[in-house]
């Protein structure tokens, strides 16, 4: 009984055979069955999430949170799922119907789709797919697509500002997103997310930590929660490119950016966390869930945490953070980690790890020095007399924070 | 008729009614969501020919890049987007002559070809073709040169296109 | 199991769609939207004739990714023109932009 | 192979599916009593003047440009990523030199100010 999910799987299979269903059937039918577990398992853990998310965030402000409804405040997530349910969906005149209702189903459809490809456990897997890591590149992009759709249908001004806002963002940051990634396909040698996860007896965090930082940060962006959400400032053009959308629909926006966000939480655990391995994983699969969940919601907390405690960043500084620091900063991991992996390969396993782990180290050390010079030059270009005070650099569509905090941001 | 025939005839028709949607929708930015439901279908039948990679980077490539430069290009020029007029030449009908023409052509062509009948060859076990092919991309007996050389096409696209666009103003 | 046949009738096909596309269509970015189907038909071409006649042989793939490269660089440089003809002249319909012609 | 599509494939069929019933519900549910001025534009309360053109910044379009061709370039990094344990050294210098020849066009844009947002 330590591995459930296959264990079930064998039975149906079995019962299937018996009937006289023909073998590809069987295989149809038990995935089938298994898409609508998983997507399911997806979306009550989205329900749930709405609770972590508010109870969460109370916590980083001092506050309580949700605590009436249920022990904690648990059923709250419930009582709001009601509540949408049960709230008049209105849709514009001047909207596109049909591209106005195809966006959120997009929104939602594709965080659940992402997890078709997580490795729950070693044998606990939907698809094992040979091209695992461009997988989750590819439905990004057709999120993306949706985020376009919705700004585009609503037919409102804000929220084609805000969609256009958001989706020059996600493509920036796709970029050293990818590139990030690009570091743990060249060490597992493998593009599957399993096969990753298989090999890291040490965890890619030690070996490579300056993808996962990148991969991290230009995650946080992908999903355009803050400090990267110009796309939906509030102050400046209300609610981006879900302006126009109420209820349900509106909710499936929320549902698909928070489980969106687990979902990151749980490829960064896949990709640099050593995903489902733990003590025991091995053999008793049911425990891998376990380290995976452990993980993933670590991650989510993380992401939160960062939400929660930077101010937003002006658009040109989130394209200048992304095209002048993220950017190169990967290629140099990708090129320093592909040369130093080659020559240092037939090295023991000690020296392997710290070669690894102090390449990373002395690129982050010079990225720090190299973004320090630049602050000051920038700095002083800001502060020399001639423009002193009368250009300061508000930028138009923006909102103004402090450029203090701003090259904190950056460095 | 199996399954998978089946499922290449419904691909295949969504794909091409997409097709005819994106050369006949008047709003353009209708059209480019068409094109991306054909570009979708086509890499649905990337799956199908076993070649995943391919599936994959056609999404990421054409849906996440190239319809998404598309649709730009389209808000940039929305003056003429909005032109409430027919979309198309006066010489439409000889265009549509023409296409239909060459299509007859080309099916003619095939048919005194002998191997367009063959049926796939099963591929070894554990073959691994984006193996294969990061192997071949950069092995001197390989495609090394085309490598580089694309390499450098993006390169002077990426500049030319800079230039181009923005040239005289900066 | 799906004969090769099947697959070069469908690109042959999106192939002549695109033709039309590129020959009838007045907005300049509608012509390369035609020119994305064309090109892609010969993808689905050079993918069908890698796997049903020469598995073993890498050379489609390659002319594939290699296709895929010729694409992103036709449509930036080509946007980067229409942009460009847009800024000037403020139109982007085929037939207006007939300066060279003559 | 083909299994592992399958389930994938019918994964982009129902995950879609679930969010189409989240929106076929409330219709059942819900009440839905349209009037004009419900279904009017929002714009912070004030009535909406002209159509939705907003002034389209021509920047969006050089990110997306500058995207698409590293979108490529690390489409074809992944077959060489993927390979790289069978690669020699010099192999993996290749593919290092493909790297670096796209970097040239990133230092260019910056050079130009491109990469400014004005």
């Amino acid at each position: 009984m330590s591995d459930p999910v296959n264990f079930v799987a064998n039975w149906l299979k079995t019962v299937f055979t018996n009937w006289g269903v023909s073998p590809t059937w069987t295989t149809i039918i038990i995935s089938i069955i298994g898409v609508v577990v998983l997507a399911g398992v997806a979306l009550v853990i989205d329900i749930f999430l709405v609770w972590v998310e508010r109870k969460v965030v109370a916590r980083f402000q001092d506050r309580l949170g949700p605590n009436r409804l249920g022990p904690f405040g648990l059923f709250q997530p419930i009582a709001d799922v009601i509540k949408l349910l049960l709230k008049e969906d209105i849709t514009p005149d001047k909207a596109d119907k049909f591209l106005f209702n195809l966006a959120p189903v997009l929104a939602l459809g594709m965080a659940i789709a992402l997890w078709a490809v997580v490795p729950l456990a070693p044998t606990v897997i939907g698809s094992d797919l040979n091209v695992g890591v461009l997988y989750i590149v590819a439905i990004g992009s057709i999120s993306t697509l949706g985020i376009i759709i919705a700004g585009w249908a609503s037919n409102n001004k804000f929220a084609l500002v805000g969609a256009f806002r958001m989706v020059a963002q996600m493509i920036s940051y796709e970029i050293p997103m990818v590139i990030s990634l690009l570091i743990p396909v060249i060490l597992a040698g493998s593009m599957g997310i399993n096969s990753i996860v298989k090999s890291q007896p040490v965890w890619y965090i030690v070996l490579a930590p300056v993808a996962a930082l990148i991969f991290l940060i230009s995650s946080q962006a992908e999903l355009g929660r803050a400090p990267f959400d110009i796309s939906e400032a509030e102050s400046e053009i209300v609610a981006g490119f879900h302006i126009e959308y109420t209820g349900m629909k509106f909710g499936l926006f929320y549902a698909g950016e928070l489980l969106h966000a687990l979902t990151i939480g749980g490829f960064f655990s896949c990709f640099f966390l050593g995903g489902w391995r733990g003590w025991g994983a091995e053999t008793y699969p049911i425990l891998g869930i376990v380290y995976f969940f452990i993980k993933a919601f670590f991650m989510y907390w993380v992401i939160m945490w960062i939400k929660y405690t930077f101010p937003r960043i002006r658009i040109d500084q989130m394209l200048n953070l992304n095209w002048k620091f993220l950017t190169p900063l990967a290629l140099a991991a990708l090129i320093m980690t592909a040369l130093l992996d080659k020559i240092f390969q037939n090295a023991s396993s000690v020296v392997y790890i710290i070669v690894m782990l102090g390449g990373n180290l002395v690129l982050l050390y010079i990225a720090y020095l190299v973004t320090g010079i630049y602050a000051r030059v920038e700095r002083k270009k800001v502060a020399s007399p001639e423009d002193n005070r009368v250009n300061f650099p508000i930028k138009s569509g923006a909102n103004i924070v402090e450029t203090q905090s701003s090259e904190r941001v950056q460095a | 008729m199996t399954g998978l025939q089946i499922l290449f005839l419904i691909i295949a028709a969504i794909t091409l009614g997409g097709a005819l949607m994106v050369v006949t929708t008047r709003n353009l930015i209708h059209a480019a969501l068409w094109l991306i439901l054909c570009l979708f279908g086509i890499a649905v039948l990337f799956v199908l020919l076993d070649a995943g990679f391919f599936a994959v980077a056609q999404v990421v490539i054409y849906i996440g890049a190239i319809a998404i430069l598309m649709i730009f290009a389209i808000m940039l020029t929305r003056k003429v987007a909005k032109d409430s007029g027919s979309q198309t030449n006066s010489t439409w009908p000889i265009a549509g002559i023409v296409a239909i023409v060459f299509f007859g052509g080309l099916v003619f062509l095939f048919q005194n070809w002998q191997p367009i009948h063959t049926l796939p060859p099963t591929l070894p076990q554990g073959y691994n073709s984006i193996e294969q092919l990061g192997m071949a991309l950069v092995s001197p007996d390989g495609f090394l040169i085309p490598f580089e050389v694309a390499s450098i096409l993006l390169l002077t696209a990426l500049i030319g296109a800079l230039v181009i666009a923005w040239g005289k103003n900066k | 199991m799906i004969p090769l046949s099947w697959y070069l009738i469908f690109a042959a096909a999106l192939f002549c769609i695109g033709l039309f596309g590129v020959l009838a269509r007045k907005n300049a970015i509608a012509i390369f939207m035609g020119i994305e189907l064309m090109l892609n038909s010969v993808n689905i071409n050079l993918i069908a004739f890698w796997r049903y006649l020469s598995p073993n042989f890498i050379a489609g793939q390659v002319f594939t990714v290699i296709v895929f490269a010729v694409a992103a660089s036709e449509v930036a440089v080509g946007l980067a023109l229409i942009i460009s003809i847009y800024r000037r002249r403020s139109t982007i319909v085929a037939e207006d932009i007939n300066l060279l012609k003559f | 192979m083909q299994t592992d599509w399958l389930y994938i494939g019918i994964m982009l069929v129902v995950a879609p599916t679930f969010a189409i019933l989240a929106l076929i519900i409330p219709r059942i549910l819900a009440p839905h009593k349209p009037s004009k001025l419900k279904s009017e534009t929002y714009e912070c309360g004030i009535q909406t003047v002209g159509d939705t053109w907003v002034q389209f910044k021509a920047q969006y379009y050089n990110f997306a440009l500058i995207f698409l061709i590293f979108d490529v370039e690390i489409v074809f990094l992944f077959p060489w990523a993927i390979a790289y344990r069978q690669l020699p050294l010099f192999g993996v210098i290749e593919g290092i030199l493909f790297i670096l020849i796209l970097v040239a066009g990133l230092i260019y844009a910056w050079k130009k100010g491109l990469l400014e947002w004005s």
